[in-house]
């Protein structure tokens, strides 16, 4: 199946794309994509424990199924509005 | 209301948005660019946000607040892109029945937009130095200059 | 600033006189004139002050916030006259570098001016009858017109 | 001496003036005022006890004793603001 994955902020930069479509297989949650992230960028995972993940615009967890034509992003801590 | 947008926020479309002839109290919150954190000088501020997703978070937080004061005039808008000293990122508006109401939903809402609500800054300081700020701490430096920075002034 | 004014009150009269580039965090509050109180149709406000004193009293209010909170930009405004439906009675803005004290300051200044500073509302229902309030009750049933009521619409 | 002495709201409408100016005896207080007030018309004094006074635009006590060119209000509870 197809989703596709978005990257935000440090994410983004880190990254240097700001989306992808990715190719997964059938069963496929969303620690597979955090893995193949991984394998590609091995420092990306440092600030897993930190980052949220959202499937379809709503927060999701490591074992949230995905299918055909989700939409995944990669959430680093949030700071919008005002800092204090 | 609850949008994304990159254009300037006057505070007017967040008040049109809650005010109406029963309504008596308005709750208004602006959050603005200041010219340094911690003391260290800021040039300018840039924002990005995931907009589909951050409109939906921040209807939740509205409906959030409808159920614990039953207050169903909510508006909030956040701006995105870069932002000057002293401009607007971020204005709610609440209206109300009862004025301590509107304040503690008012409140309320800055609260839970800071919390679930994806939208990051990127602080771009005086020196030119550009980093992504985490709640509470600098979450990353950048080595690299982020492509969106502006390098001079 | 601490103002009563016959003037429409847009809010930017608050808002910036306690805007600035160091100041991150602005509460406003604003009192609108209701379409009902309790249920009964109200056709228009009015509302009377004691100028000097009123004055007075809003820098007082804003003396004790800056002592409470140590807060220094206070403004307040309070309109007098006719007021219609919709209109806005009262504005209040406080910017702070935290935006807990900043509602905080905000909703104090609101309940500080509806104890101390001279200011009174009239009522003047749809139905042509007019009232001054006063707090939690009817102050006193006007058996004559008042001079400044309007009789017809 | 003489003073100046203000009437809003319902006390402007109960004595229809909005001030005047009073001769007082030396050593007059507050209660000088109420007196005589009352004096022109007794329902004034039903309201007293829920009315302030000020003495140049600062709120004052029955007890509080006046001087020329004072500046005398009756304050009437006061209801700016926005009702709730």
């Amino acid at each position: 199946m197809n989703v596709t994955v978005k990257y935000f902020a440090v994410c983004h930069e880190m990254l240097d794309r700001s989306e992808e479509e990715m190719e997964l297989p059938e069963g496929a949650t969303v620690q597979t994509i955090l893995k193949r992230l991984e394998e590609e960028w091995p420092e990306i995972a440092e600030f897993y424990e930190v980052m949220q993940m959202s499937v379809n615009w709503e927060y999701a967890t490591e074992n949230t199924e995905l299918a055909e034509g989700d939409e995944v992003a990669l959430i680093p801590p949030v700071t919008g509005g005002f800092d204090v | 209301m609850f949008k994304i947008t990159t254009e300037v926020i006057t505070g007017a479309e967040v008040r049109e948005a809650v005010e109406g002839p029963d309504a008596g109290a308005v709750v208004l919150f602006f959050g603005t660019v200041r010219n340094n954190t911690d003391g260290r000088a800021v040039r300018c501020l840039e924002y990005e946000a995931y907009p589909p997703m951050a409109e939906k978070k921040m209807a939740e937080i509205a409906q959030e607040i409808s159920e614990k004061w039953g207050i169903d005039r909510v508006a909030m808008v956040h701006r995105v892109g870069k932002l000057e000293i002293g401009e607007v990122s971020v204005a709610v508006a609440v209206a109300s029945p009862h004025r301590k109401d509107g304040f503690e939903a008012c409140k309320y809402a800055m609260d839970r937009l800071k919390q679930i609500v994806p939208i990051w800054k990127r602080e771009v300081w005086a020196d030119g130095e550009a980093e992504w700020v985490k709640p509470d701490a600098v979450f990353f430096d950048t080595a690299k200059p982020h492509k969106t920075a502006p390098q001079t002034d």
